[in-house]
C-alpha cells in the first residue's frame, strides 16, 4: 500500500516519471541487482541499467528548461516534490543508482532552478546531455583534509577549502584534490568543483562553484574505491592540475555562489532522505512477502504477535518518513510561503530531515535484517543489500554529526558550534 | 589503556597468555597484512584458518594429549576462550566464528561415545565444523523445525533440509539438533550431508555456507543425548561473545587512531566534544560487553546449574552480539566514509557484527528468557 | 520556530483559535502549572483553567453545527487540521488538559462530524453544552477484564464487552463497569457508552455506542486515581446499574455504531500524536531558554557540540513528527481523496502515527531530562512534568502492543494476529 | 527463579546474608505497607529511613566496632554493598539513595583526620549526608564548577552556591568537591551550610533536597585531600549500580505478576509473544546489570588500580540506572494504565530509576570516559 504523504502536490509529470521508473526497475534492475556487488568496479550490470534510464528513458535531460530539450523539472512548480519522487522510486531498486542520477542533476541545479538559471550555460551544458550517450555529472566538495568542514558552509565560510580557481585572463585556473565525489571513478563527464579564489580566507565572495568538463586536459579521476556496499555508485579521487576554463564557467560568482549552494545542500538532504524513503518501502515489500513465507510455530512469521510487533514498527517507520520528506518537498516548491530554499531556515530542515530519515532507514534496515536471521544475511534476500547501502546516505554530505550541527545551530540559535 | 580492561583474577592462566600470544603473532603475520583482501579472496581465509587451527591447535583443545591434542579440562577452558576469541576477534570475527562451532561441539561431546569420532576428525588435519540448529519452520523445538531422527533397528535415520549456523559448505562434521529423545546432537561426518551451492551473506566470509540435505542413517553412538546441546549452545555464546568483545575493542582502536589523525574544527575530532561522546558511548560499549563475557567465563568456573549458564550465555552473547554492532556502527558515523570504505577495516567487524547478531536471532532468544524467567507457555509440544 | 508542516492547509478558524488559545495558556495555565500535580483530586487549579477555555473561550460548542450555536468544526471541510491544532495548542501547555477537553468532543464526534450529523441528538446535546457552565463528556470503554480488548476491534468484534444494553420498550437499560476513562472521577456529565446487546458475540451488530447523561439514576463515578502524572485528566471507575435512557440515545444503530466508532480510534490517533507533538514543542521551548542559561565549560550549555547534537536531535524529531500529524490530519480532511475516516487504512494510518509520534516525545522528553540532569528532574524546569505526562498518552487507547498489532494487520494483511 | 541470578561465589558472605535478612524484614514491615503513600508523606520515609540507618545499622556500616558500629573493612564492603542496596532497590530506591552518600563519604573519609568527626555524627543517632558534586557551571572541575576552597591563616575558607547531590534539606553532613590541593572533600558540618526552600523532584522523595549557600571557615583537618573523592564516586557507584538493580528486579516482578494476572486474547498476558518478547526484554536488561553491579563488586576485591575501578564503577552506575529506568518503562508499556497509577507501585521505581539516571550525569560521563580512554582532551586547567 501507498504510505502517507499529501497526494494533492503530485504533478502528473510526477506521477508519470514514477511510473516510467517503475517499468525500468522492474525490467533493468531487479533481474541484475544481485550482482551490483561484485560489479563495483566494472559496473558491467550498473552502466546498462543507468543508461536506460538516462538515455533510454531520457532522465538525463530532466532538469533542463523546455527551451533546451529538457523536461523542466528545475523550472517546474514542483521541483521539490519531483526531486524527492524520483529519488523515491529510484531507491526502491537502488540507492546506489539513486545517487548517481541524483548527483547527475545535482551540480546542475546552480544553473537550471527557477528563479536562478543560467540560460548561457544551459545552452552549453544541454548539448552535452543531449547526446544518446550516458552522461553523468559529479559535485566536487570533499577535500583530502577536512571531512566535513566544506559542507560546513555556516560556520567556516569556505575558510578551508584548498582546491584554487585562479583567473587568467578569461579563464580559471584550477587546482586540487577532493575524495569521495559519487560518480568519479572514471564516470563523470562534468564536474561541479567547489574552489576557492583567496585559500584561507572566511568569505562568501571567495567562494567559488565552477563547473570543469572532465575531458579537459589536467584532470584525473582515481580508481573507484571499494566499500562495504552502495557498488553502484563510484567513489574515488579527482585531481585538478592547472586545468583551465572558461570564465563564465563559475556558476553566478562572488556571495551568490555560496548562496546558491546552500541550495544545493537542502536539495541534497531532500534527496538523501527521499532515497532512504525508497529503500525501506522495499524493505516493506521484501518482508511484506518473506514473513508470509516463512513460517515459525505454525505459522507464518508475520501472524506471531512477537513479529507483527517489529513489522509494525517498520511500517510505522515509513508512514512518518514519508509524510516528512513530501513535506519538505512541499516546502521547497513553495519558496513564497516558506522562504528561499537557500535560506538558512530551509537547509536547517532539510538537515532535520536527512538526519531522521536516514536513520530511521539505517534502524529499519537492522531490524529487518535481525528479524530473518539467517535469511537477513543472506544476500539473495536483497535485506542486507539495503542495510549495507544505506548507511552510506547515513554518512556522506557531512555525516550525523554536522547534520546535528546546522540543526542545533539554526533551531537553537548557537553562535560557537 | 584503550577500551580494554583486566581481566577478573580467576580468568588469568599462564596457557591463557601463552596462547593469546600465538594468537596475537598470528593475527599480525596471517590477518593483519592481508585484511582489505581477506573478504574477496576466500584461500587466505583459508591460510590463516590452517594456521590457527592446526599449527596453533585450536581445534585441538580439548583433544587428549594422547592424540596429539592440548587435553584441556572444563576448569581450564572458559579463561582460554574468553582470551583466544577476544584476541581473534580484533583480527577476524569470520574466522572465530568457525573455530567457535568447532569448539563447541567438542565440548558438547566430551564424555559421550561419539568423543572419539570426533577426535579422530580433530586431530587428523584441518577441519571445520557445521551446527545445524533448529530453525524457522515448524513447532517441534520450541516454534524452530529440528531435524528429524527416526529410530531404525540399530540404526537412526536422521533427516533435514535447510540451512546450517556455520560452514555448511566446507564442513567435515555437521553437528545436529534433532528431536531424538528430546533434543539431541546427532554428529555426521561430512560425506553423509548434501551440499547445495554456496550462499553470498552480508559478512563472516570465512565461515562458507550452504543450504543441505541430510538424509543419513548412523550409528546410535552418533547421538549425544542429554543436556548436550546445551552445553554445546553454552560454549557456542562463550566463544561467540568473547569474539564479539576482541571486534568491539578493534572497532574502538580504529575509531580512536582516526580520531586523533582527523582535524575539524582545527582540533583531532576526539577533543571536540561531540565526536568524544561518540567515542566515550563505544568506549562504555565495548567494557560493558567484555565485562558481561568475563562474567560469563568466570561463572562457569563455579557451582553453577547448567540452565543458569545457559540463560546467562545466551544474554551475554545477545549483549556481546550487539555491542560489537553499536561500537562499529557508531564508529563509523564517526569516521563516515572512511570506515564505510575497505581499507578503513571499520566495515568489515561492522558486518561481521552485524551478522552474528542475526544469527543470534534476537526474538526468539528473548521468548526463550520469557518463558525461562516469567514461566511464559509460548510453544504447545 | 514553528516546525515543518504544510501551511496552506490552515483555515481561518484553524488561526483564530490558536491564538485564542495561546492567550488562554500563557493567562490561566502557566502560571498555575507546577500546582496541578497535587491539584490532581481536588482540581482547584486545573478546573478554573479548563472552564476558562470551555465557557469563557467558549471553546465547549465547538464541534455541534452552526446551527445549534456551535462552531462546526464537526462539519467543517479542516476537521482532522483544526483538531490536531487544538490539541497541539493545548498540549503545549499542559496535555492532561488537552485530553480532558479532546475527550469532550470525542464522544460527540459520532454525532456532529459530516457526513454522519445526528441532528436530531445534536439538537438536544447541544442545549446541555451551551450552558454557561462547564461541560464535560467522557467515552466510556474500557472495561476491569480486559484492557485493550474493546479497542481491538478488528479482531474480537466487540465479543469481549460485558456492558449490556437491553431494550425495553422505548428504552435502553445499561448495566457495567467501565474503568480509566478521561474526564471520570465526577467531572462528567455526559458518557459514550460502548456496549453490547448481545454479550459473548463478535458480531459487529450488537455492538452499540449509547449515550448517557451522568446525572441519571444509577450512574455512579469513583474517585479519581492517584497517577504518575497527568493530573490534570481525572481517570476513574464508572458504574451503570439498570441505568435507562430514551431509546434514541443510540448514536446510529446496529452495524453504524461499530463502523463509525472506528472514526473514533482514527481521531483519536490524532489528538493523541498531536498532544504529545505541542509536548514536545514546550520541551525545545525550555531547552531554547534553559541550555542558553545553564553554562558548561565556560560557555552556554548549548554552545557545546555533545550537547547540540543532543538539542539537535530534539529539533529533529519534532520537526518530522509535526509533518507526519498534520498530512495525516489532511488526510482526515479529505475522505473523497483518502478514503473514509472510519476505513481500516485510516485507522490503521491512526495507529501507526499514534506509535510514533508517543514513541518519539517520550524518547525527547527522556533526553531532554537527562541533558538538565539535576534540572531535567526538578519540578520547577517543567521538563520532567511533560516527561511523567506524556508517556500516559504512549499507554492509553490499547498502549503500544494493540498500536503495533493494528498497524502490522493492516499494513502486512495479517490475519491471525 | 524470577530475574535474579546466584552471586559470583566471592560476593557471598555470612555478613551480607544476616544484613539481606535483616533489610527484607525491614522492607515488609517498613516500607511495603505503605508504598502507596511512601512519596506523599515524607513522615514515613524518614521513620523507615530511621530503623534502616540506626536501628538496623546501615549508617555505621563503617563506623568502629569501639564506637558501637560494625567496624567493616574494605575486604567486606563490596559483597555486602551489592547484597544489602539490591534488596533496598526492591522497596525504596529514594532511602537507598539516601544512604548510598553516607556510606560513600564513610568510606572515602576511611584513614583521613576527619573521619572521627564522621564517627561522632554517624553513631549519635539518625544521619544524613549530603554530597555537594562539582556541577553545571565553569570549567573548574572539568567543565563543571567546584567549590572554591580559599586557604585562611590555619584555616580554609569552602565558597559555595548550587545543589547538592541529595538530602540538602536534611543532610546534618555536607561533604563538598573543592578545589584544594587539586580535588579535595570537605567536610562540613550541616550547621554549616544555608539552605534553601525543598526542591520538588520527579522522585526519590525520601531524599529532599534544595538549594545551599556555603560560606563556613574549616579546620584543615576537614578536608580529605588526595584521590578521597574517587573513592567516594567509586562507592557511590557501587550503591546505586546494586540500588538499581534492586529496582529491576522489582519492577520485573511487578509486571510478571501482572502478565499473569492479566489475560488478553483469552491467554495471560505472558503467553502472547508479543507481550513475552517485552518480558524477556525486561528480564534481559535487569540480569545484564545485575552481572555489571556484581563484576564492579568483585572488582573492588581485587587488585587494580583506583582509575580502573573508577571507571568501571561509573560505566556500571550509567549501565544498572538506564537499566533500571529502561525496565520499569518498558513494563509499564505492558502494563498499560495499570502501571502508570500510583496503586501499580512501578510508576514509583520508573520515577525513581529515570532520576538516579538523570543525576548521574549521562553526556558528561561519557565525554570523561573518552579522556580515559581515548585521551581526548577536552578541558582545559
Amino acid at each position: 500500500m501507498e504510505f502517507a504523504r499529501i497526494r494533492e502536490f503530485e504533478s502528473p509529470l510526477e506521477r508519470y516519471l514514477a511510473e516510467m521508473i517503475k517499468d525500468w526497475g522492474e525490467k533493468y534492475v531487479l533481474p541484475y541487482r544481485r550482482e551490483f556487488d561484485e560489479d563495483w568496479k566494472e559496473h558491467r550490470y550498473v552502466e546498462p541499467a543507468l543508461e536506460k534510464l538516462m538515455v533510454g528513458y531520457g532522465f538525463q535531460m530532466g532538469v533542463f528548461p523546455g527551451e533546451f530539450g529538457g523536461w523542466g523539472i528545475g523550472n517546474s512548480d514542483y521541483f521539490g516534490s519531483i526531486t524527492a519522487r524520483l529519488m523515491e522510486e529510484i531507491g526502491r531498486y537502488d540507492t546506489g543508482i539513486a545517487v548517481s542520477v541524483g548527483v547527475t542533476f545535482w551540480p546542475l541545479f546552480m544553473i537550471t532552478v527557477k528563479p536562478h538559471i543560467n540560460y548561457d550555460l544551459c545552452a552549453e551544458f544541454s548539448e552535452l546531455f543531449a547526446r544518446k550517450k550516458l552522461t553523468i555529472a559529479a559535485n566536487a566538495m570533499t577535500e583530502p583534509q577536512g571531512g566535513s568542514d566544506i559542507e560546513n558552509l555556516d560556520e567556516l565560510r569556505g575558510k578551508t577549502i584548498r582546491t584554487t580557481a585562479v583567473l587568467d585572463g578569461d579563464e580559471w585556473v584550477i587546482n586540487g584534490h577532493k575524495l569521495w565525489p559519487t560518480n568519479t571513478g572514471g564516470m563523470a563527464d562534468l564536474f561541479g568543483v567547489v574552489c576557492t579564489t583567496k585559500p584561507g580566507e572566511a568569505d562568501e565572495k571567495y567562494f567559488a562553484y565552477i563547473y570543469i568538463p572532465a575531458n579537459l586536459p589536467g584532470v584525473k579521476q582515481g580508481e573507484p574505491y571499494r566499500k562495504a556496499g552502495m557498488a553502484a555508485d563510484k567513489n574515488s579521487d579527482i585531481w585538478f592540475d592547472n586545468v583551465r576554463v572558461p570564465k563564465h564557467y563559475r556558476a553566478w560568482g562572488e556571495g551568490l555562489d555560496a548562496k546558491y549552494f546552500r541550495e544545493i545542500i537542502a536539495t541534497g538532504c531532500l534527496g538523501s532522505a527521499a532515497m532512504t524513503l525508497g529503500a525501506m518501502e522495499n524493505i516493506y515489500e521484501i518482508l511484506y512477502e518473506k514473513c508470509g513465507e516463512l513460517r515459525y510455530r505454525g505459522k507464518p512469521l508475520k501472524e506471531n504477535t512477537a513479529v507483527a510487533a517489529v513489522l509494525a514498527d517498520i511500517a510505522a517507520e515509513i508512514e512518518v518518513s514519508r509524510a516528512a520528506v513530501y513535506t519538505y518537498a512541499r516546502m521547497l516548491d513553495r519558496p513564497d510561503i516558506y522562504g528561499e530554499r537557500y535560506s538558512a531556515e530551509m537547509v536547517a530542515r532539510g538537515r532535520a530531515l536527512k538526519l531522521k530519515v536516514c536513520d530511521a532507514c539505517c534502524d529499519v534496515a537492522r531490524k529487518a535484517v535481525d528479524l530473518l536471521s539467517h535469511y537477513g544475511i543472506d544476500r539473495s534476500f536483497d535485506v542486507e543489500k539495503h542495510w549495507r547501502d544505506v548507511k552510506m546516505v547515513q554518512l556522506w554530505m557531512g555525516g550525523r554529526q554536522l547534520c546535528q550541527m546546522d540543526v542545533a545551530r539554526h533551531f537553537y540559535d548557537c553562535k560557537q558550534l | 589503556m584503550r577500551t580494554t580492561i583486566n581481566p577478573l583474577a580467576e580468568l588469568k592462566s599462564d596457557t591463557a597468555e601463552m596462547i593469546t600470544k600465538s594468537i596475537k603473532e598470528w593475527a599480525e603475520k596471517e590477518v593483519m597484512p592481508y585484511r582489505h583482501e581477506i573478504d574477496d579472496n576466500f584461500e587466505m581465509a583459508e591460510r590463516a584458518m590452517k594456521k590457527l587451527f592446526v599449527d596453533i591447535g585450536m581445534q585441538k583443545l580439548l583433544v587428549p594429549e594422547s592424540a596429539g591434542g592440548a587435553g584441556l579440562s572444563f576448569e581450564e577452558l572458559p579463561p582460554i576462550l574468553y582470551h583466544s576469541f577476544s584476541e581473534i576477534g580484533k583480527a577476524d570475527a569470520g574466522i572465530g566464528f568457525v573455530l567457535s562451532a568447532l569448539v563447541a561441539s567438542s565440548a558438547s561431546a566430551i564424555g559421550s561415545e561419539v568423543f572419539d569420532f570426533m577426535v579422530d576428525k580433530l586431530s587428523s588435519g584441518f577441519c571445520r565444523v557445521s551446527i545445524v540448529p533448529p530453525q524457522f519452520g515448524n513447532d517441534d523445538f520450541r516454534g524452530f523445525e529440528l531435524a528429524k531422527a527416526v529410530e531404525k533397528g540399530n540404526k537412526i535415520r536422521i533427516k533435514f533440509y535447510g540451512r546450517p549456523l556455520n560452514s555448511g559448505f566446507d564442513a567435515d562434521l555437521f553437528v545436529v539438533f534433532c528431536n531424538y529423545d528430546g533434543v539431541s546432537l546427532a554428529v555426521l561426518d561430512g560425506e553423509e550431508v548434501e551440499r547445495g551451492e554456496i550462499v553470498k551473506t552480508a559478512g563472516l566470509n570465512a565461515s562458507r555456507n550452504c543450504d543441505v540435505r541430510i538424509k543419513a542413517e548412523v550409528e546410535k553412538s552418533r547421538i549425544i543425548k542429554g543436556d548436550a546441546w546445551k552445553r554445546l549452545e553454552i560454549y557456542l555464546n562463550l566463544c561467540l561473545s568473547s569474539l564479539c568483545v576482541g571486534s568491539a575493542v578493534d572497532s574502538c582502536r580504529i575509531v580512536g587512531d582516526w580520531a586523533e589523525k582527523r582535524f575539524i574544527r582545527g582540533k583531532p575530532l576526539k577533543d571536540n566534544t561531540v565526536d568524544a561522546e561518540v567515542l566515550g558511548e563505544v568506549a562504555k560499549e565495548a567494557i560493558e560487553a567484555s565485562m558481561a563475557a568475563q562474567f560469563l567465563a568466570k561463572s562457569m568456573l563455579e557451582d553453577r546449574s547448567d540452565d543458569e549458564i545457559h540463560t546467562l550465555s545466551a544474554i551475554t552473547a545477545l549483549k556481546c552480539s550487539g555491542a560489537a554492532f553499536n561500537v562499529a556502527d557508531r564508529a563509523m558515523e564517526l569516521m563516515a566514509s572512511q570506515g564505510y570504505a575497505r581499507e578503513g577495516l571499520l566495515e568489515k567487524q561492522w558486518r561481521d557484527a552485524k551478522s552474528i547478531a542475526a544469527l543470534l536471532n534476537q526474538q526468539h532468544s528473548l521468548l526463550e528468557l520469557s518463558e525461562r524467567f516469567f514461566a511464559s507457555k509460548l510453544w504447545e509440544r
